[in-house]
């Protein structure tokens, strides 16, 4: 008796389970891992924002052929031994077929050896040129290198007759690497950095460092860092009554700074992607469609507007989107469709990858922007 | 059976269970969480003989965590040092260092030695930080090779499991001897009255001190064995806020317990997986945890579990009498 | 050609820091000789004086007075719970448990300020202008003199207060010896508690006056916290005036340091001044040597 | 055994002691007496090593002693008991006479972590003789309680214990009957007595004036930081200016 009802209800969940399989295929997971919380999580918050607006987006839309997505977010924090602990659970528990992230050049060059060796495709939204240079087989990113970036700026000074610069960096891993491509170029482009100065990432005065470029022959200041220590910088620069031309990274191509630096934001110049100015693009630029589109849909969720660094993960989920299309979602297909990606315009530029190249990006990704009057224009 | 024999007892049990563990988690996930609650639990551990032994706060452990990964990170990488030789030295000098220091800072008592040894790990942490040409700065060191023995190549899960664990397993035995011994109970002294230890003879500012650098010396043979296993190191990983996080898992785990140390290790290693549903309500439920805990329960988990057993215990006895 | 200039700017940079570290120092102080806790939370309470202002003058829109005097009252509030819920029922613990509650607490505290304010940094709009001033080839903000006058201003009612006021010559009785304090029938609980009021409307104050400068997120507390901790030490915890002395001297340290030696070591400097204070001379630089107790 | 000499205490322009000198014969049981804050516990502090006097000398069996730490006083078979009962609270009655055996043992971390055979055979002589103790003072059948746990006469028996475990040749006892009942002291008055007999010099502070008058051989007077008297039980008794200091304070 106790048998028969046994063998019934087994058969019944069978055929259960069979019919809900052949109905619903199951979703394609894509792993995450964001510095949502911690020091890095003004890169981490909004690229997480933004990569479960989109993938919202893309299973309204009716999936990836029929499939959903599943995003699997994890917080890194910041800190590689939570981001191998999560990439990890990823790989082994979750069993992704693709991972978005991490935010930081830290955390990416952490998983990269987990990765590697899972042989599972991940495109890093962090900006280190470490990470794709040697090329590794399963790494790719969508964060513009600072070895374009910086280029940008020193153009602009030798059209100025700008030779010496004094620079000031932050002293974590944006900064540093910042530091280390601005020294490079400048050699390159007979630019002398006269000055050399760091500060902490929670440091809340400058004027020290501002003050000894002050006295120093410098033509122009180069600032390296991401918000709160930029601002800081400008309104001590406004303070202090310094007069130079105060140049900033990209990390500080948001809104945000601009009401934290107040009046001191006027004038600065700052190499960026196009999200800031994308509705002064003229109409063939190829990105423009796509970067109103992820502006304004990301203000209608969160708000707030969007910016470059959640365009790092709307990138990274457009490519994953364009490679399943392409090759279906095993991890190994695609790796390989993603590194035949040819002239996606994206939100961090137009990306084309390949064997040798997996940065994807040319110094084009960039335009030079002044801050006038509060807001974004576009230097030509 | 009586006490030490007992321990024995546990002491195999729990070699017995870690040993088997991996044939049922063959290819998992949890397989690599275990391999971190085994350096977390060295980490603590450490703590535990400085912090619920001798009763001396740091929350600057971390540090020296760092201070082993580094060393050996850099002997390896820039001077090709074989890992297990650089592996002695790091744990060597950092030991000497907690010595060398140990001296002025121990000197301090309570909040003074709190905030004494928190800034040292403030100091240490701007140094991983700022000597870029040597520790590779904020965007960290890789290329750290994995450990081997002969062609025995310690880069996966399984083979880090076991190397990780079998030296926690000689940690904790050590400690657990330790803690047993006269030296156990001279560092105890100090805790409840170190005035009293004192005019009972033990020198309380030599021993405080040895311990230190004990538990400077475990911390940098986990740092080193975290670097050589993860291949990569980071100062974020270093910071004040991971020196929080051992003394949270001494205090939870229970002060004055190897086997309190493990189970506090292992709560905060695998705590992030529970909270992850919270998303950014962590950090709150972090420092809830932190002041009920001390508030409510400053024997931490291990003595909740001691006392469920011995109420079981007695449960048991008196059945079996009433039965008889 | 310009290095006295250059040197009046590190002096006066250096200073006003400096006196942001000393009245957060001065909080630590107060909490410190009523009941010889260090309070690891007391940064948090400059974090939520930046924060509420902020929170009510620019979300809320109330003008900056009314936003100034909620701000102070709420961090109070938080102040007193914190007394009443973690530190009062634990009477008598080891400085051990009370090191690792007021972490908890401060853990919390940022905590939910960051759930409910979000994990942005804002600039709160200076008290009187953004127009620096310039004094003998140097400049500050007007909102220095701001931070200069109401440090200085605490200062001189911390002092009164304490020497002039009973309750405040009860505290000071407390902090001397508290059992001794009890059989002359005054009421220590409350006087501790009072330390906290006392403690946590200087540290929103700080918070306040320094948020125009400085900015503020949820996260300032920590970093601001442990410099306000150091002025202290290097003053000496049972002087007032030793405890400004000590502001000052650091916020100067930590400018020269970082004009005329490295500016990535800044907070190096800081906690190794911290180090060397504590070895050599713990009472403090300003502070009359203590007698010896066991 | 015991000499002092000359010792003087200023505590931040508080004179505690001045110029305090006194003689402990070997084998005798000295009580110093005085009324509240005559110094003696100062004078405690200073011999042992947990104060530094700010002039005058010790000398312990003519070995000058005066800037030794407690520890190596320890080994030099000094040690004391405390007003305020100093126990081990966290550890067992037996672990807390275990730690009194501290100097007359010497593994070091490392054999201690290894387990090393000459630890192992230290260790049970530490408890075999730690067990011993406890009977000496008739204490056995508490071995395993939890010192914090013991009741306070109990405790005082424990400190007692303790002290006897280090082995020494000197004993100061800082009232060491203050909370005791009539039954307790005279046990314990039986106590002092058997360890004298044992070869062990005895000093005590106590305010309980029937059994310092009982027991002691030699009593010194301390009053407002000075020597006000010394000499004999009834000497004492008889001397003019004790009972005026007494009356007086009272």
């Amino acid at each position: 008796m106790l048998k028969q009802m046994f063998r019934v209800v087994i058969s019944v969940l069978f055929v259960v389970l069979m019919a809900g399989s052949a109905v619903a295929a199951p979703p394609i997971k894509i792993g995450a891992l964001f510095a949502v919380s911690g020091p890095a999580s003004f890169l981490g918050e909004p690229e997480r924002n933004t990569a479960k607006m989109m993938v919202d987006e893309i299973n309204k839309a009716g999936g990836i052929k029929g499939r959903q997505l599943e995003l699997i977010v994890i917080d890194t924090q910041g800190d590689a031994t939570k981001a191998v602990q999560g990439v990890n659970k990823l790989i082994k528990d979750d069993k992704v077929a693709a991972i978005i992230g991490p935010s930081t050049t830290g955390d990416t060059m952490a998983v990269i050896p987990v990765v590697e060796k899972a042989e599972i495709p991940m495109v890093s939204c962090a900006a280190g040129v470490k990470i794709t240079d040697p090329t590794k087989k399963w790494v790719f990113k969508t964060a513009q290198n600072d070895a374009l970036a910086v280029p940008k700026i020193f153009d602009h000074m030798k059209k100025q007759k700008i030779n010496k610069i004094a620079i000031l960096t932050v002293s974590d891993g944006f900064g540093s690497s910042g530091r280390e491509q601005l020294v490079l170029h400048a050699k390159q482009f007979g630019i002398q950095i006269i000055s050399d100065e760091t500060y902490g990432p929670k440091d809340t005065d400058m004027t020290a460092q501002l003050t000894k470029i002050r006295g120093s022959e410098a033509q122009a200041i180069v600032c390296w860092g991401t918000n709160p220590g930029p601002a800081v910088v400008a309104r001590n620069v406004k303070q202090l009554g310094i007069t130079l031309p105060l140049y900033m990274s990209h990390g500080v191509s948001s809104k945000k700074f601009i009401e934290l630096a107040d009046d001191g934001a006027e004038g600065i110049i700052l190499p960026s992607g196009r999200v800031v100015v994308a509705d002064q693009l003229s109409k063939s630029d190829p990105q423009k469609k796509a970067l109103l589109n992820y502006v304004e849909n990301y203000k209608k969720h969160y708000n707030v507007e969007g910016d470059h660094f959640g365009g790092h993960a709307y990138d990274a989920i457009m490519l994953i989107k364009g490679a399943i299309e392409r090759g279906g979602d095993s991890p190994a297909a695609i790796r390989d469709q993603l590194e035949k990606t040819v002239k996606y315009a994206g939100i961090g530029g137009t990306f084309s990858y390949s064997a040798q190249d997996h940065a994807g990006l040319t110094s084009d990704a960039f335009v030079l922007v002044q801050i006038k009057n509060k807001g974004w224009t576009l230097l030509k | 059976m009586t006490k030490e024999k007992r321990e024995i007892l546990i002491f195999l049990i729990f070699t017995l269970a870690v040993l088997i563990t991996p044939l049922f988690l063959r290819g998992s996930y949890y397989l690599n969480v275990l391999v971190f609650i085994g350096i977390n639990t060295m980490l603590a551990i450490a703590l535990n003989l400085l912090l619920g032994y001798a009763g001396q706060i740091s929350l600057g452990h971390a540090a020296f965590f760092g201070l082993g990964a580094y060393i050996s990170g850099i002997l390896t990488t820039r001077f090709s040092f074989d890992p297990w030789l650089a592996m002695i030295i790091s744990a060597l000098m950092s030991g000497g260092l907690a010595f060398i220091i140990g001296f002025p800072i121990l000197k301090l008592k309570g909040h003074y030695l709190a905030m004494a040894t928190l800034g040292f790990g403030i100091i240490m942490f701007i140094i991983f930080n700022e000597t870029v040409a040597l520790t590779g700065g904020p965007s960290g060191l890789s290329g750290i090779p994995n450990i081997h023995i002969n062609s025995l190549v310690f880069d996966n899960d399984l083979n880090n499991y076991y190397l990780i664990w079998v030296i926690t397993l000689m940690v904790m035995l050590l400690s657990i001897n330790l803690s047993q011994s006269r030296i156990g109970r001279a560092l105890r002294a100090i805790h409840d009255s170190e005035v009293a230890a004192r005019v009972m003879g033990v020198n309380a500012r030599v021993l405080k001190v040895q311990i230190f650098a004990v538990s400077a010396l475990i911390s940098a043979v986990a740092g080193s064995l975290y670097a050589h296993t993860m291949t990569f190191i980071s100062p974020a990983s270093f910071g004040f806020n991971f020196s929080i996080e051992l003394v949270t898992m001494v205090i939870i785990g229970g002060l004055g317990s190897i086997y309190g140390s493990f189970l506090g290790a292992a709560i905060l290693t695998v705590l992030p997986e529970f909270l992850r549903v919270l998303q950014d309500f962590d950090i709150v439920v972090y420092g809830l945890m932190l002041i009920l805990m001390t508030m409510f329960m400053p024997g931490g988990l291990i003595s909740g579990l001691r006392l469920i057993g011995e109420a079981i215990g007695s449960r048991i006895k008196r059945k079996s009498v009433s039965n008889a | 050609m310009d290095n006295s200039r250059q040197l009046i700017q590190y002096v006066l940079s250096g200073l006003s820091n400096g006196a942001i570290y000393a009245l957060i120092g001065f909080g630590f102080a107060i909490i410190y000789n009523a009941t010889g806790i260090i309070n690891f939370a007391q940064g948090e309470f400059v974090m939520l004086g930046g924060m509420l202002t902020l929170f009510f003058l620019v979300f809320l829109n109330f003008p900056l007075v009314p936003s100034i005097v909620l701000a102070i009252l709420i961090s109070t509030a938080v102040g007193i719970a914190f007394e009443r819920l973690a530190i009062r029922p634990l009477k008598n613990a080891n400085p051990l448990s009370l090191v690792i509650i007021t972490i908890g607490a401060s853990i919390l505290i940022r905590g939910i300020a960051m759930l409910v304010w979000g994990k942005d940094t804002h600039a709160l709009p200076a008290f009187s202008g953004n127009e620096p001033l310039h004094i003998a080839g140097a400049t500050i903000m007007p909102q220095h003199l701001w931070i200069f006058s109401i440090t200085v201003l605490i200062i001189a009612a911390n002092k009164l207060f304490f020497n002039y006021s009973i309750i405040g010559k009860a505290m000071r009785a407390c902090a001397y010896n508290s059992q001794a304090a009890s059989l002359v029938g005054i009421n220590v609980k409350t006087m501790v508690l009072l330390s906290f009021v006392i403690s946590s409307a200087i540290g929103s104050m700080a918070g306040i006056i320094i948020a125009p400068l400085t900015m503020t997120s949820y996260d300032v507390g920590i970093m601001l916290g442990l410099k306000g901790f150091c002025a202290v030490i290097i003053g000496g915890m049972s002087s007032g005036l030793g405890t400004v002395m000590g502001g000052l001297l650091l916020g100067l340290l930590e400018s020269l340091g970082a004009g005329y030696i490295s500016a990535s070591y800044k907070d190096a400097i800081a906690f190794i001044i911290l180090l060397l204070i504590l070895f050599i001379r713990p009472e403090g630089l300003f502070a009359k040597k203590e007698t010896e107790r066991v | 055994m015991l000499r002092i000499d000359g010792i003087t205490k200023i505590f931040g322009g508080l004179t505690a002691l001045e110029d305090v000198s006194l003689f402990v014969n070997k084998g005798s049981i000295t009580g110093v007496i005085g009324p509240n804050g005559a110094g003696k516990t100062t004078l405690f502090n200073i011999v042992t090593g947990l104060y530094t006097q700010t002039s005058g000398d010790v000398y312990l069996e003519e070995k000058n002693i005066s800037l030794y730490a407690p520890e190596v006083l320890a080994g030099l078979g000094l040690v004391r008991t405390f007003q305020n009962v100093e126990l081990f609270g966290q550890m067992t009655v037996l672990e807390n006479v275990m730690v009194g055996l501290h100097t007359k043992s010497k593994s070091g971390i490392i054999s201690c972590s290894f387990k090393l055979p000459g630890q192992i055979k230290e260790e049970r002589y530490i408890k075999e003789k730690a067990l011993h103790w406890l009977e000496y003072t008739g204490m056995a059948d508490a071995a395993e309680i939890k010192a914090n746990n013991l009741p306070f006469g109990k405790g005082r028996l424990l400190e007692i214990s303790r002290a006897l475990a280090v082995e020494p040749k000197l004993i100061l006892m800082d009232e060491p009957a203050a909370g005791l009942n009539s039954r307790e002291t005279s046990a314990l008055a039986n106590l002092i007595r058997k360890i004298r007999e044992s070869g062990i010099t005895i000093v005590l502070v106590e305010h309980d004036m029937e059994l310092v008058m009982d027991i002691c051989d030699s009593i010194v007077v301390l009053n407002l930081g000075k020597k006000l008297a010394e000499g004999t039980p009834r000497e004492i008794q008889e001397n003019p200016a004790v009972i005026s200091a007494y009356l007086g304070e009272s």
